[in-house]
């Protein structure tokens, strides 16, 4: 089956088709199908996921775009232990999401294009992981924008939602063009874009510095762009204006996680430069606090999460810069399932109250049993207490970050005491106390508890699959990858203490804080460090640096390169026009009607032919 | 009788080619000059006669011809006859829907 | 019966050629060359053109005091013997008037049109022979000769017609360059019987082909040849009936309304000579020319041609004037193709050698 | 002789050959359309001289007859049909006038060049003698030149068919 994996992401893109060509004028239709078709792809990739385990590896390249005594562009898929995993995770996710979105979309009247535009993602999703080299990689990496901006933009009808799906785009564009940039260079270098290859020459050494780390750089500047890690984070946050069953897909559990697969994926590269690596750690590390922070703060219960969601990718990104890889992947898995879960979760309360606003929640407890409990799990896994699954990989990354540098340690144990908190003030602003909005009790679809109790499983024991004591399977299973920098099958008490009990700290405090529905004393902390509190809730001013920098620079450089392009090029392209018109005009003149013109032309003509003819005569002698 | 005097025909074969082509110069200038269609079909008569003269001047000149210039300076002239009858023709069609023969104005062709 | 011809050696039977010879001898002896050839050239002109004048006169009376003669009026009888002066009488009259340009004339062409038409109907004098050898040149493209000069006078009647300003002027001057267009065709086509059967164009050669039987009698073609070539002629110099170029009635004068004293003389005297002309030709060409028994050559050649001219001039007082379209209707739709027939019935018999005298084809 | 005759037949050549290309100078400078005829009578009339200088003396006849008997007359009732109710300048603007008369002047300089550099074969003119071309031309048309002689009927046909079809007034 493996040797078949394109199926995985044909079978969605038969559905998208399917939707496009015409099942788009049944809703339903179009639901199912979407769900069909992931579905298909779900069940090929736990096929293949077996095979993997059982140790089949497929690389298929196929010719395209033959060019004669050229470079090659070839295409082409491979199934490897990571691919398999990624297919795992994203057609789960994938497939739980549909599902929970026929219940949560219902009766919205993009129906079908959501679907059709979730179809789409699911299979560029499929193909960005299946694919074996970067050129196929980058063209599927455009695709998942694309549909990101297609369903951020869903509601498009509301500003809020065009403008976020802009500014998701324009950003993660920035981060694009320097991966871009970078398979450009890597080609120019290398002469191919095929990954193990270019993992080949890394270790072979026929790629060295610093064209090695300029390259990899380049193409973490697409991972920065796509992760949402500083300096490009600020997309993430708005793109909360598109559905939340999206968030939970794209914005959580999947596309964003392109970027730390990207660096997973090219992380033989990668490990052969200290510098990138540290680069990767440090961005990842502070992107890591730094959207924390600013989840300590936020309000609305989406944005909380996507904030995390920055924070958890910033994490892996830390995993990964610190030679930790499968410690990343791990924890990408894991976050995969419980973010989804949270964002579902988020979701479910908020159809339920209609707003995403924390401080307008509350007792929702009542109401939504089953979303506080799959809730609650999921905030205790992310915030990383045993035994839930993130315990296990923010464990593995907090010992990989130890061993690299003390500050990046540092850091990330605050981040997990901070992410501690910020979850469970936004579980207790939710479901603790009374109610504080108008919840009406109205009963939720089975499709959309059904994926929550589903995704809870995962949740709950996908961290044993990479738990120390068992031996740490997934790390196993990565060792074949790369050159064995897999995961550590060693377990660091000392760590797991001190993280645990900052968990359980933040968790306390958020308790202390929020627990009970209570209000006042968070507003009492927040007056008390007013300055700090503005600068953090707004997001420490990098939205208005950037609309500064934007509006000024951007535009005026913009202007003055619209100038150029009114002026210069089509100037250049007018003038080119006002000849052609011009000496149509003139020879048009030549097309008189004047008789006698045409004559005195002819004559003309017949004048200098003869005087020709006979200059050389008259120079030349007799004839 | 003087001895210097050429004892052959005093005009010579480039004199009536002289002559001929001052013709066709002088009607050509009037063909590409005047505004009269009538006119530029005189002018054009004048041309053909300086071809003619030409032709007649070859026929005396060059032996062994049997006089085919003259014969094709009488071609020259049927097809001038023809012309003009043509010409006229055209000329007086024009006259009665334009009300003029000036080919300033004849330039319905124009593009 | 064939009645002896005047012999040339007598010098009744050629007066002129005698006194040449006299004359070359004379001046021959004085003077070199060329100047006795061009002399005795000059002095064949001045022949020519008084001769011109004084037949022009002497048509002038003859046609009045003939037509007088068949309308039962006496003619003019006056000046002179039986009025034979009154014709000089109207020449001085006409010397003597002052010659009125119109003011919308066009001067050049008005002054120039008279000039253009009489010139040609004089040069026509060069090639009519009076006697053997009694012409001023004998060119061998005789009749092509007279028939060219025959069209010319065509462009003074357009410029006299068209340079006078004057409405019926210019349609008198167009009648008659249709009229002469059209008459021209059957004219120059049936003038080729008696080449066809000279063999020659030259007018001396076809008188020559003669001395056995005139070409009138040369059956069937000779009489329908004559018929068509005098009814062409008259037509060429318009003559009743078909002086529709000076219909009084219709347009005034025609052509030369505008014009009096010596410049209407002009265009008078070239209709008379052309009309005399015409009547020498038709006897040239058909009758025989100069030949005849026992009379001087020029004797014969006068009287052939005041014979035919007489006979134009009974045409004039017997047959009404045509109406313009019936007459170039019968230019075209009856004289052309009688014409053309006649010269293919004229080559066929030339080739069958069917007609006695015809001098056939090389 | 006191003046050869080779002098005044040469003299007589320069005399019609000025009054021809007189005429032709004439025609063009001409106000009216009318002198234009005039001058073209000229023209043709001096060529038809010339011919008989060059020994052609039928188709001198033949030029008068039909050149001056029929083609003239005919542009004449051209002009006469379209009577110039504005008498327009019958030169065209100036630009045109120059210009036409340059390549004018440049063609025949460059036919005057053409003539004075070739070397022609230097063959006695034939006799100038009373040698009658009328049959000489009549047997070449009828033999050698049978063919352009039908085409130039056919063309006469044509021209004379289509002349009244475009002229006729419906």
């Amino acid at each position: 089956m493996s040797q078949v994996a394109w199926i995985i992401p044909a079978a969605p893109l038969v559905a998208f088709l399917a939707i496009a060509f015409g099942a788009r004028r049944s809703p339903v239709a179009s639901g199912w199908l979407t769900i069909l078709g992931v579905l298909v792809a779900t069940v090929v990739s736990f096929v293949v996921l077996g095979e993997a385990l059982a140790g089949v590896r497929v690389d298929q390249t196929y010719a395209w775009l033959p060019v004669p005594s050229g470079p090659a562009f070839p295409l082409g898929f491979q199934v490897d232990p990571l691919t398999a995993t990624m297919l795992i995770v994203v057609s789960t996710v994938s497939l739980l999401v549909q599902i929970y979105s026929v219940g949560y979309m219902h009766g919205d009247a993009g129906y079908a294009r959501y679907f059709g535009f979730m179809a789409l993602f699911t299979m560029s999703m499929l193909g960005l992981v299946l694919a074996n080299n970067l050129l196929a990689i980058y063209i599927f990496w455009e695709l998942v924008g694309l549909c990101s901006y297609l369903l951020i933009g869903h509601w498009h009808e509301r500003p809020e939602a065009a403008q976020a799906a802009k500014k998701a785009f324009i950003v993660t564009r920035l981060g694009d063009f320097g991966f871009l940039v970078g398979i450009v260079f890597l080609f120019a270098q290398t002469g191919t874009l095929q990954v193990s290859a270019l993992a080949n020459l890394a270790a072979s050494g026929g790629l060295v510095d610093p064209a090695l780390t300029v390259g990899i750089l380049l193409v973490f500047a697409g991972a920065v762009g796509k992760s949402a890690q500083f300096p490009l984070h600020v997309w993430l946050p708005d793109a909360m204006e598109g559905p939340t069953p999206v968030s939970a897909l794209i914005h959580a559990a999947t596309m964003v996680a392109a970027g730390v697969y990207l660096m997973a994926r090219t992380f033989p590269i990668l490990e052969h430069s200290p510098t990138a690596l540290t680069v990767v750690a440090t961005v990842g590390a502070f992107t890591a606090l730094f959207m924390a922070t600013m989840g300590l703060v936020s309000t609305d219960i989406k944005r909380v999460l996507a904030y995390s969601t920055a924070s958890q990718l910033g994490y892996m990104m830390l995993g990964i810069g610190a030679g930790a890889m499968a410690a990343g992947m791990f924890h990408l898995v894991n976050h995969a399932f419980f973010k989804a879960l949270l964002f579902l979760c988020a979701g479910s309360i908020i159809h339920l109250v209609n707003t995403n606003d924390l401080f307008e929640m509350g007792g929702l407890r009542r109401w939504r049993p089953v979303t506080f409990v799959a809730m609650t799990v999921a905030a205790l896994s992310l915030a990383g207490i045993p035994p839930l699954s993130g315990f296990w990989s923010k464990d593995e990354i907090l010992g990989a970050a130890a061993g690299v540098h003390p500050v990046l340690y540092l850091a990330a144990l605050v981040t997990g005491f901070l992410t501690a908190f910020y979850m469970f003030r936004a579980v207790f602003l939710a479901f603790a106390g009374t109610s504080r909005g108008d919840a009406h009790a109205h009963a939720e679809p089975a499709s959309m508890t059904i994926p929550l109790l589903a995704l809870l499983v995962p949740t709950v024991v996908s961290g044993f699959w990479g738990a120390p004591f068992l031996g740490n399977p997934f790390g196993a299973f990565l060792e074949g990858y790369g050159e064995g920098h897999g995961l550590a099958a060693t377990f660091h008490f000392d760590v797991a203490a001190l993280s645990t009990l900052l968990g359980v700290g933040g968790v306390l405090l958020a308790w202390a804080m929020y627990g009970g529905g209570n209000l006042h004393r968070g507003r009492a902390v927040a007056a008390r460090v007013r300055p700090l509190y503005e600068i953090v809730a707004n997001r420490y001013y990098v939205d208005h640096v950037y609309n500064w920098v934007a509006g000024r620079l951007v535009l005026g450089i913009a202007w003055l390169a619209s100038q150029f392009d009114q002026t210069v090029v089509d100037g250049v392209v007018n003038g080119i026009g006002t000849v052609g018109v011009a000496s149509g005009a003139t020879l048009r003149r030549v097309q008189s009607g004047q008789v006698q013109l045409y004559a005195w032309v002819l004559f003309a003509g017949v004048v200098a032919i003869a005087v020709a003819l006979v200059l050389p005569m008259l120079t030349g002698g007799r004839v | 009788m003087p001895s210097e005097l050429p004892p052959l025909y005093p005009i010579g074969l480039q004199h009536g080619l002289v002559l001929g082509a001052a013709l066709f110069a002088v009607g050509m200038a009037g063909a590409l000059t005047k505004r009269n269609a009538i006119a530029i079909l005189m002018a054009i008569e004048v041309m053909l006669n300086g071809v003619m003269v030409t032709f007649v001047t070859f026929a005396r000149h060059i032996p062994g011809i049997d006089l085919g210039g003259q014969i094709f300076a009488m071609f020259v002239l049927t097809v001038a006859a023809a012309e003009a009858a043509v010409g006229v023709a055209i000329i007086i069609t024009v006259y009665r829907l334009r009300r003029t023969i000036s080919v300033d104005q004849a330039d319905t062709l124009r593009g | 019966m064939t009645l002896p011809l005047c012999p040339p050696a007598v010098f009744i039977c050629d007066p002129f050629g005698h006194a040449r010879q006299g004359l070359y001898a004379v001046l021959g002896a004085f003077l070199p060359e060329p100047i006795p050839t061009v002399a005795l050239t000059v002095l064949a002109i001045a022949l020519v053109l008084t001769t011109v004048a004084v037949v022009v006169m002497s048509q002038v009376w003859a046609e009045r005091r003939i037509i007088a003669f068949m309308q039962g009026r006496l003619g003019p009888n006056r000046v002179g013997p039986a009025g034979l002066l009154q014709s000089l009488a109207d020449v001085v009259k006409l010397l003597m008037k002052e010659i009125i340009i119109p003011t919308q004339a066009d001067r050049i062409p008005f002054q120039l049109a008279p000039l253009m038409v009489l010139v040609p109907s004089l040069l026509i004098w060069v090639v009519l022979p009076w006697g053997p050898g009694l012409m001023v040149t004998d060119l061998n493209i005789g009749v092509l000769f007279i028939l060219a000069t025959g069209a010319i006078p065509t462009i003074g009647i357009l410029a006299a017609g068209w340079a006078s300003g004057n409405k019926y002027s210019l349609l008198g001057g167009m009648r008659v360059a249709a009229q002469l267009i059209s008459y021209e065709i059957p004219m120059a086509i049936i003038v080729l019987v008696p080449v066809l059967l000279a063999g020659t164009m030259s007018l001396q050669g076809i008188i020559d082909a003669q001395s056995d039987i005139w070409f009138v009698l040369a059956l069937p073609v000779g009489p329908i040849a004559l018929f068509l070539f005098l009814v062409a002629g008259i037509a060429e110099v318009n003559r009743s009936p078909f002086d529709l170029a000076e219909a009084e009635s219709e347009i005034i004068g025609g052509f030369h309304t505008e014009y009096s004293g010596m410049a209407f003389a002009l265009f008078f005297l070239a209709e008379y000579a052309n009309a005399f002309a015409v009547s020498a030709i038709a006897s040239t060409l058909f009758l025989g020319g100069w030949l005849g028994p026992i009379l001087p050559p020029f004797v014969w050649f006068f009287l052939k041609a005041y014979l035919v001219f007489f006979v134009l001039i009974w045409i004039r007082g017997t047959l009404p004037r045509l109406r313009y379209d019936q007459f170039m209707a019968s230019a075209w739709k009856v004289a052309l193709p009688i014409a053309l027939v006649t010269v293919g019935l004229t080559a066929v018999q030339i080739t069958l050698h069917a007609i006695p005298g015809g001098a056939g084809i090389q | 002789m006191l003046i050869p005759e080779g002098a005044l037949i040469a003299v007589t050549f320069y005399v019609l050959g000025v009054l021809a290309i007189a005429g032709g100078v004439g025609l063009i400078l001409a106000r009216r359309i009318f002198h234009s005829a005039l001058f073209l009578v000229l023209t043709l009339v001096s060529v038809a001289g010339v011919f008989v200088i060059l020994g052609a003396d039928f188709l001198a006849a033949v030029q008068v007859l039909v050149y001056v008997g029929a083609i003239t007359v005919l542009l004449l009732f051209g002009i006469m049909l379209t009577p110039q109710t504005v008498q327009l300048p019958d030169i065209a603007s100036p630009g045109q006038a120059i210009s036409g008369a340059l390549v004018a002047a440049a063609l025949f300089v460059v036919t005057v060049a053409v003539v004075a550099t070739t070397a022609w074969p230097r063959a006695a003119p034939l006799p100038l003698a009373d040698q009658p071309t009328t049959n000489t031309i009549a047997f070449n048309l009828f033999n050698t030149y049978v063919l352009p002689f039908e085409i130039a009927s056919i063309l006469l046909l044509v021209a004379m068919i289509g002349a009244i079809v475009i002229a006729r007034e419906e």
